[in-house]
């Protein structure tokens, strides 16, 4: 089989078409170091714990869906069962992080 | 490898066959039998129970040693006998059912194989070294403190175990996401596959969570660190949620196969097709999510507080409905259909009342105020054997009738089937149905002696007696067995005039299941054949060449890798020696993993002339 | 045939059981009801469906379903199910309700491997096995373990509590009669867990007054009136049982409080107050509980000195309140 | 007779990870495993959640935690997530030489990734005598924060030993699913990480 070098052949239209999708990989991955560093900002500052919880979690939430949707392409077609597993799974992890903060003593 | 391995071969060759087998049915066989094995072992430590307990303050068993009975009974009947037999059958029909050639991961499959039945070694080596005795719950601090290292096998062997059957619940999802045969839709899958599914799916969510469970436990024990150590700020409440967001929904992954089985077996035998069977596919959905909401109806008493009894009370009676409406869909099967009461069919029509009582007993037990009497008596014990033997068991039995032909080409033996089933089915409702009792007089569960005069006697009595007319029932069964084996006629190829298509492959199944993958054109595909007067199935292909996988001995030897491992990493804290076993079980355990993956395997092809050359 | 009276759960004579019986009724009502429904179609299914000879052909009619039918038996369950829903949900409530605690009586139980120890909060006051109560009033129980987990349980006055080590569990008891009653250890606990009977001792309010009253005016130093008693005392003091065992109030003791030993409903929580049973424990209390944390503690005893100790035990007795006034059990 | 995995430079548009049957299973396997993962890791971050502040008399999270380090720790590990996408991309394009640079510098990263944590936990155990025994939150941060590196050591060795093996071989149908699973379970891995560095860390310490 060998190496792959005959890169030069391939067709240019889709070559257009993975550039294109990679661009807008790395928008969302900058997108994604911004929300991380506004999360540690925030608790370097020592705001409220009141506001800043709450916040750092939703800027996790987000992030954590960029991860899904665009690096594991979890929007892309083909996946919805994919999508289901892992909504079902999130959904488990939502109920066991209430129960587990309330209904547990400490 | 050539078709014409057909022929006779010594010991050793067969026995390395079913070592390296990376075939469904052969390790869907090797699930029953395993199964069947630990059903037994399991059986024999309830008879030790029920003997016990026969008169009051009896000292048959001493105390130490009753505890580590009912632990293991209750161990080996759920994780290795009833579990392992319904994979078992998984593996047996469900790429048979859709019309697949294979799994989708067979070498994961025969390793999931080993690890539960290395698992199921391993825990019962316990009974030479002192087995676990902080029942199968096994609650810390109790199960933390139990001196000894018999908690140390019932977390390595869970842990063991546990690996090969989620390993076994991925194969089943991606087997019946991808390799649905042309045709087969979802909507048009067997009810058993569909079971399947759903149960590997709650396979794939509830086993992590024991896994960590028990990991949290390993440490606490083997590590001194310190989840479940009170001085130390620890908290075992932890364990009882994360044990019962597990185990609820084991329950249901259980029940759920069952389920399945009798829907086939209904329909078969009532010549009717399933009632319902969309509704039935999405209760089956719904008991699946509704499963995951309710574990803490284990913990009504544990002082969680009103609202979380409050909200799982009701979480926990909302299952009654889905359940409700496949007990009503199967009675619309028979209903107007022409019902043959075959061995099959008899534990399928028992199961609706047992189970049905035991599900209602379910009910019972959601409402809170009333489980703070409940808990902990024989009215549970009562309640989930009814579901448990009731809906599991029979399940089992009535599958084992239903797919023997399929499995060994012999129908087992009708009269000596029924014989079993009376006397089975009769010592079961005396066996449990006065247990109800047992706990509404005060009798709390998981105990080793009761006291005189307390009114408790005869309850316990008629219930030891029940016991050994279900084990009569289990040894007229393996006669039977044995009868079929050595005297039984072969089976035709569809004995039962079925309906999906593991009955539509040639007998005995070759191994590529299908010569050309058929064509599915609705629910019940063999069945409409038939009324079309085909009697076979259109091939979706054209004859070709088929790709099968390799067979391998990697994940057997992995296995007895991880095996060694588990014991090392038991003695590892008394004997240094220990750290041998240790490393160098996983060194073999990693070392087939690296062996795997390095080694290219691209399987095999039979070739399209040979399998000409077949006969039908 | 209901049980042993003052045991069971189907004869409730307590707020909590009775509440817990109330549901189990309605309960058990409906179950009976949806039962029925299923049997009787199973029965007619079963009689005119069934092949008959010469029909082995006969191809019934491929039915996909019915709507009409698929709604009715999801529906009716539905219903059946909130009305057992809504008093559960209210009875759960009804029974965590603690607003009146701090007026009433408030007792520290603790659940021991395999013993139960009571604490009178405030009241100096400590029984073990033998719970006393006045009837018709709440007593709120704040249950907590020392070890493992274990669980409450006195099934004719209320439903169970489990005894945690990491928290304490309130709940309240109410009994509606004068009378001894059987409780329960109701969470595997280990070997005994099966031998960790307990009793609540309900009696008039008049009475429990008077009890608390003696309890409190018993003297631990008091020397007994015989010989043998006498030497059972200071063989008590002597083999280390004071180490263990308090006579008179110590909240934090590893053993069972034995101030009223002679009131006692059982040795142990288990057998009669005899003699010869209390001899029997202190020789050898592993053949009577095994795994129990007296044994091997202490220093042997000859059957002697046992018989001492016992003559020194069974005599003290201060109260007029005993059980065996109030009932049978 | 063998089977024929040589990729097809003229059918580009084929996701070479998806072309055969095995690429496909394995790709719904590993994300059906991740739905599993999923659980696993909510109940270590439940467990966690539940012990955070039983320190009982030993280190806090406010005492011992820095910003700095985790702050470090999760950019290797967010840009990992970027290279292992540039990875990806070139593998669409055929282009293997770039594909394993780009690989090689997400196992790079992931190795600095790792050095860091170790580092950290050494930290933590010789300056302030925080360990897995000390208290239940020093069990409960030790496991959850473990498990993760446990898995980052997993997908290390899983991509070092794909880089080798393959090599000299060039990409095929063959393993091109092999790398894109691969890909998949590292950026769950990321995933994992921007929880606890939120939950664990963040919230931690805050006061
Ligand atoms: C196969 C196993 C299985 C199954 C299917 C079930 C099914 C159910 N179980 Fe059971 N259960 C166990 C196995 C199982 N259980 C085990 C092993 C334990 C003990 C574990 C231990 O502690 O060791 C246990 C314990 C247990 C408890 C805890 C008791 C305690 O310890 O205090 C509770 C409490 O709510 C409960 C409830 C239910 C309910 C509501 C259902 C429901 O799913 C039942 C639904 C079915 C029906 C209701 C019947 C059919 C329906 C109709 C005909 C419709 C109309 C009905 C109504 C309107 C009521 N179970
Ligand atoms: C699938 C699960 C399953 C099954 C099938 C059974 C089957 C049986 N179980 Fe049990 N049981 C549990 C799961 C199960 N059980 C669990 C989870 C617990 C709780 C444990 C705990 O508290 O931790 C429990 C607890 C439990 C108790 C309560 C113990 C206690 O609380 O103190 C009792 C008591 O009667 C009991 C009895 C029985 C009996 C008589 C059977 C019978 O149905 C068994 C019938 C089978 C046989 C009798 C075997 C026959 C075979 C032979 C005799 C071999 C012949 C050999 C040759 C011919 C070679 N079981
Ligand atoms: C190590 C502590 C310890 C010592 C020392 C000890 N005991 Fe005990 N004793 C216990 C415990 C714990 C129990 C409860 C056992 C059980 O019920 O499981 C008990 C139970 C008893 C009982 C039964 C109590 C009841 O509720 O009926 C009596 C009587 C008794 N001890 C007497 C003695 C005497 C007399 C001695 C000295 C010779 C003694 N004990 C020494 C710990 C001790
Ligand atoms: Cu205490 Cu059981
Ligand atoms: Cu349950």
């Amino acid at each position: 089989m060998g190496e792959n070098t005959n890169i030069e052949k391939v067709n240019s239209f889709e070559r257009q078409k993975n550039r294109e999708e990679m661009k807008r990989q790395f928008i969302l991955f900058a997108s994604m170091i911004i929300f991380t560093i506004l999360a540690f900002l925030l608790v370097a500052w020592d705001m409220d714990r009141t506001y800043v919880i709450p916040i750092i979690i939703v800027l996790a939430v987000i992030q954590v869906a960029f991860q899904f949707f665009y690096f594991m392409h979890m929007k892309d077609k083909g996946h919805e069962f994919v999508s289901i597993l892992i909504y079902g799974g999130a959904w488990i992890a939502f109920v066991m992080a209430i129960c587990f903060t309330t209904i547990i003593w400490w | 490898m050539s078709l014409a391995s057909a022929q006779k071969k010594g010991f050793g060759a067969i026995l390395w066959d079913y070592l390296t087998t990376v075939d469904h049915k052969k390790i869907g066989v090797m699930y029953i039998a395993a199964g069947a094995f630990f059903f037994i072992l399991g059986g024999i430590e309830s008879l030790v129970i029920r003997v016990q307990l026969m008169v009051p303050e009896n000292d048959f068993v001493s105390a130490g040693l009753y505890n580590e009975m009912i632990t293991m009974h209750g161990t080996t009947m759920i994780f290795f006998a009833a579990m392992p037999i319904l994979l078992g059958f998984m593996n047996v029909a469900v790429p048979l059912q859709i019309g697949a050639r294979d799994v989708a991961f067979p070498f994961l499959n025969a390793l999931g194989f080993w690890l539960f039945l290395f698992g199921g070694i391993l825990l019962n080596l316990s009974w030479i070294f002192g087995a676990p005795d902080a029942g199968w719950t096994a609650y810390p601090p109790l199960s933390t403190q139990s001196p000894g290292h018999g908690t140390d096998f019932y977390v390595m062997a869970l842990q063991l175990s546990g690996a090969g059957t989620l390993m076994g619940g991925i194969n089943f999802i991606v087997t019946i996401v991808t390799m649905r045969a042309p045709g087969m839709t979802y909507m048009r899958m067997p009810l058993f596959s569909w079971t399947t599914f759903v149960t590997s799916i709650l396979i794939l969510f509830a086993f992590p969570a024991f896994t960590v469970a028990l990991f949290l436990l390993m440490f606490d024990r083997m590590f001194d660190s310190a989840f479940f150590d009170i001085a130390l700020g620890g908290n075992a409440v932890i364990w009882q949620h994360l044990f019962w967001i597990f185990a609820h929904p084991e329950v249901y992954i259980l029940i759920l196969p069952a389920f399945g089985i009798f829907s086939e077996i209904f329909s078969v035998f009532s010549k009717k097709r399933l009632f319902g069977y969309t509704s039935m596919v999405f209760a089956t959905f719904l008991i699946a999510f509704l499963g995951f909401m309710v574990w803490a109806h284990h913990m009504f008493t544990v002082g969680l507080g009103s609202v979380a009894n409050a909200i799982f009370a009701v979480g926990t009676m909302a299952i009654a409905v889905p359940t409700g409406i496949k007990i009503f869909n199967w009675l619309a099967t028979m209903w107007g259909g022409s019902i043959r009461i075959s061995t099959a069919m008899l534990w399928a029509l028992a199961f609706i009342p047992s189970f049905t009582i035991g599900g209602m007993t379910g009910v019972m037990l959601g409402a809170a105020t009333a489980d703070y009497q409940y808990h902990d008596t024989y009215f549970v014990v009562a309640h989930f054997h009814y579901v448990l033997v009731g809906g599991v068991v029979f399940g089992i039995m009535a599958g084992l009738h239903y797919w023997w032909p399929l499995m060994f080409r012999r129908v087992l033996n009708e009269t000596l089937g029924k014989l079993a089933f009376w006397l089975f089915f009769i010592g079961f409702h005396l066996t449990f149905f006065i247990q109800h009792f047992l706990g509404l007089m005060g009798m709390p569960r998981r105990y080793w002696v009761f006291l005189e005069d307390q009114g408790l006697d005869l309850g316990n009595l008629v219930s030891t007696i029940g016991a050994f007319f279900m084990a009569a029932g289990a040894i007229v069964f393996v006669i039977n067995i044995i009868y079929t084996a050595v005297k039984g006629e072969k089976a035709p190829q569809d004995p039962w005039n079925g309906r999906t298509l593991e009955w539509a492959v040639p007998s005995p199944t070759p191994f590529y299941n299908f010569k050309q993958l058929p064509l599915v054109r609705g629910l019940d595909p063999l069945w409409i054949e038939k009324m079309e007067g085909n009697g076979k199935l259109t091939a979706a292909e054209p004859l070709n060449d088929i790709h099968m996988p390799n067979g391998s001995i990697i994940p057997f030897v992995m296995t007895v890798g991880f095996f060694i491992a588990s014991l090392g990493f038991i003695y590892q804290y008394e004997y240094p020696i220990a750290y041998l076993a240790l490393y160098g079980g996983m060194a073999i355990g990693i070392g087939g993993m690296i062996v795997r993956s390095l080694k290219d395997d691209h399987g095999y092809y039979v070739r399209k002339e040979e399998l000409e050359g077949e006969v039908e | 045939a209901c049980g042993k009276e003052n045991l069971t759960s189907l004869d409730p004579k307590g707020y909590g059981a009775e509440s817990s019986f109330n549901i189990m009724m309605l309960s058990l009502i409906i179950m009976i009801g949806v039962f029925l429904v299923v049997i009787v179609i199973y029965t007619l299914a079963l009689i005119r469906f069934r092949q008959k000879k010469g029909q082995e052909n006969y191809i019934p009619k491929q039915v996909e379903g019915n709507h009409k039918l698929e709604v009715l038996w999801t529906s009716i369950p539905i219903l059946l199910v909130l009305i057992l829903a809504i008093p559960t949900v209210i009875s759960v409530f009804d029974l965590a309700d603690e607003t009146d605690a701090s007026s009433s009586i408030n007792i520290d139980v603790t659940g021991n491997q395999y013993w139960w120890n009571f604490d009178y909060t405030g009241e100096e006051i400590q029984t073990s096995q033998d719970l006393y109560i006045p009837v018709g009033e709440k007593v709120y129980l704040h249950v907590k373990s020392s070890d493992v987990v274990h669980s409450f349980w006195v099934p004719t006055i209320s439903g169970k509590i489990d005894a945690n080590p990491e928290n304490t569990n309130t709940m309240y008891i109410e009994a509606y009669e004068e009378g001894v009653y059987w409780g329960k250890c109701a969470e595997l606990c280990g070997p005994s867990h099966s031998l960790m009977d307990f009793k609540v001792i309900a009696v008039s309010p008049e009475k429990y007054e008077q009890w608390v009253a003696d309890m409190q005016n018993a003297d631990p130093e008091e020397v007994p009136a015989e010989a043998v008693a006498q030497e059972g005392k200071e063989l008590f003091e002597s083999k280390s049982c004071i180490a263990c065992h308090a006579i008179g109030s110590s909240p934090n003791a590893v053993g069972p409080n034995l101030t009223n030993y002679a009131n006692r409903t059982t040795v142990a929580g288990i057998k009669d107050v005899t003699k010869e049973n209390l001899v029997e424990w202190l020789l050898d209390p592993e053949s009577i509980k095994p795994g129990n944390l007296m044994t091997g503690n202490y220093p042997e005893l000859t059957e002697d000195e046992a018989n001492s100790i016992a003559e020194y035990l069974l005599q003290l007795d201060h109260s007029e309140v005993t059980p065996q006034s109030i009932g049978e059990w | 007779m063998s089977h024929d995995y040589s990729l097809n430079p003229e059918k580009l548009h084929e996701d070479p990870a998806k072309v055969t049957h095995e690429g496909k299973n394995k790709f719904i396997g590993l994300w059906v495993f991740l739905g599993g993962e999923t659980v696993l890791f909510a109940s270590l971050f439940a467990t966690y959640l539940a012990l955070k502040n039983s320190t009982a008399g030993g280190p806090s999270s406010q005492e011992i935690f820095g910003l700095e380090l985790v702050f470090i720790m999760t950019m290797l590990l967010l840009t990992s997530s970027l290279t292992s996408v540039y990875a990806i991309y070139h593998m669409k394009n055929h282009n293997f030489r770039k594909m394993q640079l780009w690989f090689g510098i997400t196992a790079f990263l992931g190795l600095g990734f790792l050095a860091c944590e170790i580092y950290e936990f050494a930290h933590y155990i010789t300056d302030y005598g925080f360990t897995f025994r000390s208290s239940a939150f020093g069990s409960a941060f030790y496991t959850l924060v473990g498990f993760h590196g446990g898995h980052v050591i997993v997908g290390m060795s899983w991509l070092i030993a794909l880089m080798v093996r393959n090599a000299k071989r060039g990409l095929n149908l063959y393993n091109a699913p092999k790398y894109n699973t691969f890909a998949l379970y590292w950026h769950f891995i990321d995933v994992v990480w921007v929880f606890i560095f939120t939950v664990v860390y963040l919230m931690g310490m805050v006061s």
